[in-house]
C-alpha cells in the first residue's frame, strides 16, 4: 500500500548541531505509528519539520491525502501543511486560552472556511449557513472527545487532562488525514491515559484517520501501534511491531544505558 | 507594607530640595509640598488598602458587575433604549460647545474602535496608528484644497487611503514580533509626521492647511451650528457604523482568527490560520479607520497640520483600548469618553489636569490590569446556538 | 576629510549620549520586558536634581570639580530611588498582567513625573552650568571636539564595561541573568526575583543619571520635557542593537548617532529623524532582533 | 464599591453638564463679553499666560472706570493648549458663552482653526501673537487681525540688516520645522534670494528637542556662512548659538522675536553675547507701556511675560473699538477698527484692511553685557 506520510533521509540543522540526521519514515493509510526515543532525541524537532515550523536541512517530506496525488511538502508554512490535511497537537499544550471550548474547535475549522471580511459584515445567507455548519461540527466533534459539558468554559479554565483532549479536538477540526500528537499522555494519570488509549482507537477506527504519535508511555505505545520508529541523536536506531521493538538490544541500550548491555 | 515608609520618605526629600533651593517661592511652594506629600501618602494607603481587597476579592467569585448587567436583557435594552435617546437629543439640549467636544469624543471612538481590531483582537501592538490617522485627515485637506472635493466623496478615498498605507506598513512588520513591531509602527508614524513637516511642496509644511469645508447636507449653505449638530449626527451614524461592523467582525471566522493570533501565534498557524494575512487584514482594517477618523478631523476642524499627528496622539488612542479593555467594544467607548471627556471637564483644575490624567493611569491598570471593561467581549453569541443544537 | 571625521567624532558624541540613556532601557527590558517609558523621566529627574544641588552648593561657593562630583551622586541616588520606587508602585503590582497594561502604567508614570517636575518646578528651560572644565590640552582642538565630548564618550565607555562586568561576572548578575531566561525557574532555584528586579531598576535609573548630569551640561538647558523626547531616540537605540543585550545598546546608539549626524551632513537635517527611523526599519526587515539580538527561539 | 464609583462619576458628569448648561443660559447681553484664548497650560503656557494677564489688567481699569457705555466687561478665559482641534472646541465654548469679540490666540495653527468658527458667527478676533502671514494677506479672515507684525516683516527685517548693516555675503537660514520658525525662514530665504547682495548657503531644519546640533552646526560651518538667520524659539537657538561658540565660530546669529526673550540670555549665558533679534519696536519709553508694566508688577508681583504688550494693545483696541462703534455689531466694530486710532503700549494704531495693524514696527535687538539693546 502506498504511504500516506513518506519521510526520506530527513536532516535538521541547528547552527552546528545536527539534530536530526538522515531520518526515512513512512505511515501508511489507517496505521497508529509511534515515534518513541529517550528525551531530546529530535522527535519533537522531526514534527517540526513536517508540520513547517522548521524548515529542513536535507530531505524529502512527501504526503499522499486519500484519493490525490503525491507531493513534496518541504519548508512550505505551517497553515499550508494543515489545509493539505496534517494536523498536529503540541509538547506543552498550547491552546488558545481565553477563548471557549467551542471556539477553540472552531479555529481548527479556520481553513476549512471562507468566509471573507464581507461575509463578515453583511452575514449573507452562505456565511450564516457556514458558521452554523462549524458549531454544529465543532460541537460534535467535542461530544466525540467528550469535552460537550464544557462548551462554554474558558480553555484556561480546563482540567490538565481536558486541555489535552482539546487539542486533539481543535486538530481534528481541520479535517486531516493525517493527525500528528506530540506526547498526549504527558501529565496524564493511569485512568485518563487508558481513556485516551481508546479515543486515539477510535478517532483512527471511526473517522479513519492515521496517527503518528510521539509518546514515552510505553504501556500507550505498546497496545496502540501498528508499528514503532525510534530515535536516538537523531538517527533512527530501530523500527518495527511492537514486539519487535520490545526485544530489540539497540533500543534498550538507548533507553537504558551501556551497562544493561554488558 | 514595610515598603510603603521608604517610598514616602524618599518622596518627599527632593521636594524639600525644591524649597531650598527657591527661596523666593518658600512658603508657596512649601505648603504645595505639604499638599502634594499628603496626597502621595493617601494615594500610598489607598493603595495598598486596594491592593489587599483585590487579593480578597479574587477569592470571592463574582462575575463583574458589566458583564451582569450586558447578560441581563431586561436591564441591558432599556439601558441602551435610553442612552439612544439621550444621544439623539443631545445636541438641542446641551450647548454647541458641549456637543463639540462630544463629536471629539466619537471621533475617539471610532480610532479607538480601529485600533482595537488591531492591538486588542490580534494582539499587535501598534505605537503609529496616528499616521493612519493623518493619511486620513491630509487625504481631505488636500483633495478638498487642490480640486474642492467635497466631504462625502473623499471619506471612502481617506478610508482607502487607510488601508492602503496600512498594507504597506503591514508587509515589512509582518516578521517582527512584540515590542520591534511596536517601535518599528512608532517610527512610521514619526516618518510620516516627519515627511508632512518637511515636505512643503506637498503638504504646506508646518503652517498646515486651513479653510477645508465643513460636511454638507444637500449642497445647503450651514451655519457653524447647524454644521456642528450635523456633523454630531454623522459620528453618532458612522460610529453606529464601526460598532456595527467590528461587533459582526470579531464574532466571525476573521475574528476568531484574529483573538487566535493574539493568543498564541505558533498554535494558531498550526491550525491552518494564515499567519502573514491574518496580520495584513488586521493591519489594514485597522488603518481603514483611522484614515476615516482623519477625514472626519479634518472636517470637524477645518485645519490641519502636522502638530496634531504626533506620537502622543498615537499613546492616547492606545490608552483608550487598554483602558476601557482590550478587545472590547464597550470598553473602549467608555475609555473613549473617558479619556476625550475627562480633560475637557478636567479643565478647572487647568494646569494638573495632565498629572491627574497620569496618574489615573497608573492607578486604573494597577488596580484594573484588564481594563475598566473586562472580560465583556468574551460573551459569544454561540453560547445559545450551541445549546439549542444539544 | 576633517569634515568627515568631525560629523564622525558629532556622532560618537551624540551615540553616547543615546547610549547612557539606552542602557537602562535595554536593562529594565531584559528582565521584565517592559518598556519602561518612564526612564526618560527618570533621566530628567537626575538632571533635575543636579541641578538643584549644583544651584545650592553654587551659592554655599564650591569649587566646581567638587560640585560636580557631589551634584553627580546625589542624582544618581536620588535617580535609582525614583526608579526604585516607580517600579514598586506602577509596575511591581502588574508583574502577572497583560503586557499592555504594564506599558500604558508606564506612559502614565511619564505623564506623571513629567507634570510633576513641570508643577514642581518651572516650564521653561532652565541653563544647566557646564561644570566640565575646558581641558587646556584640547584647545588646538577645541574646534573639533569639545571636552564635554570627550567625557561623555569615556563616561559611556566605563558605564558599559562595569555593566558587563556587573553581568557577567557577579553574583548578582548571575541571578539578573537567569530572571531574564525564565522567571519562575530563577525564583525555584532561590533567586528572589522581586530583588533582582528592583536592583535592575535601581542600576538602570544610575546610569540614567549620570547620563542626565553629563547631557544635561552638554546641552546646557533643561526642562521637564527632555527627557521624553531622548528617552524615545534612546529606545530605538535599544531596540536597534537587540534589546536586552548590553553591547547591542550601546552599538545601536553609535548607529543611530552616526545615521543622525551624516544624514545631516551629507544630506539634510530635515530629514535627519527619517533617516534614524529609516534605518531602524531596515535592520529590523533583516535583523528582526536588533543586530545584537538573540533571534527569538519558538519554543514548540 | 465599583458601581458607587461610576454612580458617583456618572452624577459628577451630569452636574458638569447642567452647570455649563445654566452657565450657557445665563449670559443675558447686560455685559460685554471679552473671549480670551490661548495656550494656558502645556509647554506653550509661558506664550499664552501674559495675554491672560494683559486682558484682566486692561478690563479692571475699564470696568473700574464705568465700563463701556455702563455696561461691564466680562472676561472669558478658555485654553486652547495651541493645538488646532482644541482650538474649535475652544471657540464653540466661547461661542455658546456668547463671546461678543475674541483676544487670542496666541499660535497661528489655532488660531486658524478657531478663525473659521469665528468668522461664520461673526465674531472678531484679534492675536497678539500670530504672526503667520496668510492669515492676514490671504483675505480668507476677513474677522482677523493682529498688534503684531506679520513673519515676512520679521525677515525682511533681519535680511536687511544682515545684508545691509553687517554687509555678510553668505547667509545660512535655519528653522525649527515649526508653524512659526518654518514659515520665518521662507521668507527669510525668499527675501536673500531677491537681494543681489547676497546668497542663502544652507537652508535647513533642526529637529526640536535633540540632545545636539553639532552635525548642524558642523554643516553651517563648511558652508562658510558669515551669518546664520535662524526662525524658532529660544531654546533651540540657544542650543545652536552655544555649540557654535564653543566651536570657536564667529558667525553671525540673527534670530527673530520667539528669541528675544530673557530667558535666551539666562540660558546661552556668556555665549548669547552678540546675538541679534527682531522684536517690537522698543517700548521703554511709551508711557502706556511704562503703566502696564508697572500695573502688571503690582498686581502679580513679577515682569510680564512674553507679548504681554502686544495682548495689552489688542484688549485696548478691541474695547475702543466698541466704545467707538457703540454696539458690539460686527460691522461697526470693524469700521472703528479700521478708522479709528487708539493709544496703546505699543503706539498709536488702527488696522489697515487685511487686518494688520499700522503703527507698529520692529526693530533689531543685540545682547549687550547680558541685555537686549536696540541697536540702529
Amino acid at each position: 500500500m502506498e504511504p500516506i506520510l513518506k519521510v526520506q533521509n530527513l536532516s535538521m540543522d541547528f547552527g552546528g548541531l545536527r539534530a536530526l540526521n538522515d531520518l526515512d519514515l513512512d505511515v501508511i493509510s489507517g496505521e497508529i505509528v509511534a515515534l518513541i526515543g529517550p528525551n531530546g532525541a529530535g522527535k519533537t524537532t522531526f514534527f517540526n519539520c513536517i508540520t513547517g515550523i522548521y524548515p529542513p536541512t536535507e530531505g524529502d517530506i512527501l504526503i499522499t491525502p486519500p484519493g490525490k496525488k503525491t507531493k513534496r511538502i518541504n519548508g512550505i508554512k505551517p497553515n499550508k501543511v494543515t489545509e493539505r490535511g496534517l494536523a498536529r497537537t503540541f509538547q506543552n499544550i498550547r491552546l488558545f486560552p481565553n477563548m471557549t471550548v467551542l471556539e477553540n474547535v472552531m479555529i481548527g475549522h479556520h481553513c476549512r472556511m471562507r468566509a471573507g471580511i464581507l461575509g463578515a459584515i453583511l452575514k449573507d445567507r452562505s456565511t450564516i449557513k457556514e458558521e452554523e455548519r462549524v458549531v454544529e461540527n465543532s460541537y460534535q466533534i467535542l461530544e466525540k472527545i467528550g469535552l460537550s459539558d464544557f462548551v462554554n468554559e474558558f480553555a484556561k479554565n480546563l482540567p490538565y487532562g481536558a486541555q489535552r483532549r482539546l487539542e486533539i479536538a481543535r486538530a481534528m477540526a481541520t479535517d486531516p488525514f493525517l493527525l500528528l500528537l506530540d506526547e498526549p499522555a504527558a501529565g496524564m494519570n493511569p485512568h485518563e491515559t487508558e481513556d485516551l488509549d481508546k479515543l486515539i482507537k477510535q478517532i483512527r477506527d471511526k473517522e479513519g484517520i492515521s496517527i503518528l504519535l510521539i509518546e514515552h508511555d510505553m504501556k500507550l505505545v505498546m497496545s496502540l501501534s501498528d508499528r514503532i520508529f525510534v530515535v536516538d541523536y537523531g538517527k533512527k536506531i530501530a523500527q518495527g511491531t511492537p514486539a519487535e521493538i520490545k526485544n530489540n538490544k539497540a533500543v534498550i541500550k538507548a533507553y537504558l544505558g551501556e551497562d544493561i548491555d554488558a | 507594607m514595610f515598603l510603603t515608609f521608604p517610598i514616602m520618605v524618599i518622596r518627599v526629600n527632593p521636594i524639600e530640595k525644591i524649597i531650598e533651593w527657591r527661596w523666593n517661592n518658600l512658603i508657596l511652594v512649601g505648603a504645595g509640598s505639604f499638599l502634594i506629600s499628603m496626597v502621595w501618602r493617601y494615594m500610598i494607603e489607598r493603595k495598598d488598602y486596594g491592593t489587599r481587597k483585590a487579593e480578597a476579592g479574587e477569592k470571592s467569585d463574582q462575575p463583574p458587575l458589566i458583564q451582569r448587567v450586558m447578560k441581563d436583557k431586561r436591564i441591558y435594552t432599556p439601558f441602551l433604549i435610553i442612552v439612544a435617546l439621550f444621544a439623539c437629543i443631545f445636541p438641542f439640549v446641551f450647548s454647541m460647545y458641549q456637543t463639540n467636544i462630544l463629536i471629539t469624543a466619537l471621533i475617539y471612538v471610532m480610532l479607538g474602535l480601529g485600533l482595537n481590531i488591531v492591538v486588542g483582537l490580534a494582539g499587535l501592538l501598534d505605537l503609529g496608528y496616528v499616521a493612519f490617522y493623518a493619511v486620513g485627515a491630509y487625504t481631505y485637506a488636500l483633495l478638498n484644497y487642490h480640486f474642492g472635493l467635497t466631504f462625502w466623496m473623499v471619506l471612502p478615498i481617506g478610508a482607502g487611503m487607510g488601508t492602503l498605507f496600512g498594507i504597506l506598513l503591514g508587509f515589512p512588520v509582518l516578521r517582527l514580533r512584540g515590542d520591534y513591531l511596536a517601535i518599528v509602527t512608532l517610527g512610521f508614524g514619526e516618518i510620516i509626521r516627519l515627511i508632512l513637516e518637511n515636505w512643503n511642496e506637498f503638504s504646506f509644511g508646518p503652517s498646515g492647511i486651513a479653510q477645508i469645508s465643513r460636511p454638507s447636507f444637500l449642497g445647503m449653505d450651514m451655519s457653524v451650528h447647524g454644521a456642528i449638530i450635523y456633523m454630531y449626527y454623522i459620528m453618532i451614524a458612522l460610529c453606529l457604523f464601526t460598532i456595527f461592523f467590528v461587533n459582526r467582525l470579531q464574532d466571525s471566522r476573521i475574528g476568531r482568527a484574529w483573538i487566535a493570533l493574539r493568543e498564541d501565534e505558533t498554535a494558531c498557524q498550526a491550525m491552518g490560520i494564515d499567519k502573514a494575512k491574518t496580520k495584513l487584514t488586521a493591519f489594514a482594517l485597522g488603518a481603514t479607520w483611522a484614515g476615516m477618523g482623519g477625514v472626519l478631523f479634518a472636517a470637524k476642524t477645518t485645519f490641519v497640520n502636522p502638530a496634531s499627528f504626533t506620537i502622543w496622539e498615537s499613546i492616547i488612542i492606545l490608552c483608550i483600548v487598554v483602558l476601557g479593555g482590550m478587545g472590547s467594544i464597550v470598553g473602549v467607548i467608555v475609555g473613549a469618553l473617558i479619556l476625550i471627556l475627562l480633560p475637557e471637564y478636567l479643565r478647572a483644575f487647568s494646569e494638573y489636569r495632565m498629572l491627574a490624567f497620569g496618574i489615573l493611569l497608573v492607578i486604573t491598570m494597577v488596580f484594573r490590569p484588564g481594563g475598566i471593561v473586562s472580560d465583556v467581549r468574551r460573551i459569544y453569541q454561540f453560547k445559545g446556538t450551541a445549546e439549542t443544537k444539544s | 576629510m576633517d569634515y568627515f571625521l568631525e560629523l564622525f567624532l558629532g556622532g560618537l558624541t551624540r551615540g553616547s549620549i543615546y547610549a547612557l540613556i539606552a542602557l537602562g532601557y535595554t536593562m529594565v527590558y531584559g528582565i521584565i520586558e517592559l518598556i519602561n517609558f518612564a526612564h526618560g523621566e527618570i533621566y530628567m529627574i537626575g538632571a533635575f536634581t543636579a541641578l538643584i544641588v549644583i544651584s545650592v552648593l553654587t551659592m554655599m561657593g564650591m569649587n566646581t570639580l567638587a560640585i560636580l562630583v557631589i551634584a553627580g551622586v546625589i542624582a544618581v541616588i536620588y535617580s535609582s530611588a525614583y526608579g526604585y520606587t516607580v517600579e514598586k508602585i506602577a509596575y511591581k503590582p502588574l508583574r502577572n498582567a497583560p503586557r499592555l497594561s504594564a506599558l500604558i502604567s508606564a506612559i502614565g508614570m511619564s505623564l506623571f513625573l513629567q507634570n510633576y517636575v513641570l508643577l514642581a518646578q518651572t516650564s521653561d528651560f532652565l541653563p544647566f552650568p557646564n561644570l566640565i572644565p575646558d581641558f587646556e590640552f584640547m584647545e588646538p582642538y577645541a574646534h573639533i571636539i569639545g571636552s564635554t565630548d570627550i567625557v561623555i564618550v569615556i563616561t559611556t565607555a566605563i558605564v558599559m564595561i562595569i555593566l558587563t562586568f556587573l553581568i557577567k561576572f557577579t553574583r548578582i548578575g548571575k541571578a539578573m541573568r537567569a530572571t531574564s531566561q525564565d522567571k519562575t525557574m530563577a525564583m525555584l532555584t532561590g533567586v528572589d526575583v522581586d530583588r533582582v528586579i528592583s536592583v535592575t531598576f535601581i542600576v538602570g535609573s544610575a546610569t540614567a543619571a549620570i547620563g542626565g548630569v553629563l547631557i544635561a551640561s552638554h546641552v546646557g538647558m533643561i526642562n521637564f520635557y527632555v527627557g521624553f523626547i531622548a528617552g524615545i531616540k534612546a529606545f530605538v537605540a535599544a531596540v536597534l542593537g537587540g534589546i536586552g543585550s548590553i553591547p547591542g545598546a550601546v552599538l545601536g546608539s553609535f548607529v543611530l548617532g552616526w545615521t543622525e549626524s551624516f544624514a545631516t551632513g551629507y544630506i539634510s537635517s530635515d530629514y535627519e529623524d527619517v533617516f534614524a527611523f529609516l534605518i531602524l526599519v531596515f535592520i529590523l526587515i533583516f535583523r528582526p532582533a536588533g543586530i545584537l539580538g538573540r533571534s527569538e527561539r519558538h519554543r514548540v | 464599591m465599583r458601581k458607587s464609583i461610576r454612580k458617583l462619576f456618572v452624577t459628577a458628569v451630569f452636574i458638569i453638564f447642567s452647570v455649563s448648561m445654566i452657565t450657557g443660559a445665563a449670559c443675558a447681553a447686560d455685559t460685554i463679553k471679552l473671549g480670551v484664548a490661548g495656550a494656558h497650560s502645556g509647554d506653550l503656557a509661558s506664550y499664552g499666560i501674559p495675554s491672560v494677564k494683559a486682558a484682566e489688567l486692561v478690563v479692571k481699569d475699564i470696568n473700574s472706570r464705568g465700563g463701556i457705555d455702563g455696561k461691564k466687561v466680562e472676561l472669558l478665559v478658555e485654553d486652547d493648549v495651541c493645538k488646532p482641534e482644541v482650538a474649535t472646541n475652544t471657540a464653540t465654548k466661547l461661542l455658546s458663552q456668547g463671546v461678543n469679540v475674541v483676544m487670542g490666540h496666541i499660535c497661528s495653527g489655532a488660531t486658524k482653526a478657531a478663525l473659521s468658527i469665528y468668522k461664520d458667527a461673526n465674531i472678531i478676533c484679534m492675536s497678539p501673537s500670530a504672526t503667520n502671514p496668510p492669515l492676514t494677506q490671504s483675505g480668507n479672515y476677513p474677522n482677523f487681525y493682529r498688534t503684531i507684525a506679520s513673519d515676512d516683516a520679521q525677515a525682511k527685517l533681519e535680511v536687511d540688516y544682515a545684508l545691509g548693516v553687517l554687509k555678510v555675503k553668505k547667509i545660512a537660514v535655519l528653522h525649527d520645522k515649526g508653524d512659526y520658525g518654518k514659515g520665518l525662514a521662507e521668507f527669510a530665504k525668499l527675501f536673500i534670494g531677491q537681494d543681489p547682495r547676497g546668497e542663502v548657503v544652507l537652508f535647513e531644519g533642526v529637529t526640536p528637542g535633540a540632545v545636539d546640533y553639532s552635525a548642524v552646526v558642523q554643516k553651517v560651518k563648511r558652508s562658510k556662512a558669515e551669518a546664520v538667520i535662524f526662525g524658532g524659539y529660544h531654546p533651540e537657538a540657544s542650543k545652536i548659538v552655544m555649540q557654535m561658540r564653543k566651536k570657536r565660530m564667529k558667525t553671525h546669529f540673527i534670530s527673530d522675536d520667539g528669541v528675544k526673550d530673557d530667558t535666551f540670555i539666562k540660558v546661552a549665558g556668556k555665549y548669547a553675547e552678540g546675538v541679534y533679534a527682531t522684536g517690537p519696536k522698543d517700548t521703554a519709553k511709551n508711557p502706556m507701556a511704562i503703566a502696564a508694566k508697572k500695573a502688571h508688577q503690582k498686581e502679580y508681583g513679577a515682569d510680564p511675560g512674553a507679548f504681554f504688550l502686544e495682548a495689552y494693545a489688542a484688549t485696548l483696541a478691541l474695547l475702543n473699538a466698541i466704545d467707538k462703534a457703540g454696539s458690539t455689531d460686527y460691522k461697526a466694530i470693524e469700521k472703528a477698527l479700521k478708522t479709528e486710532y487708539v493709544e496703546t503700549p505699543i503706539g498709536k494704531i488702527k488696522f489697515d484692511d487685511k487686518g494688520d495693524a499700522i503703527g507698529i514696527g520692529f526693530s533689531i535687538y543685540q545682547v549687550q553685557n547680558g541685555v537686549y539693546v536696540e541697536v540702529k
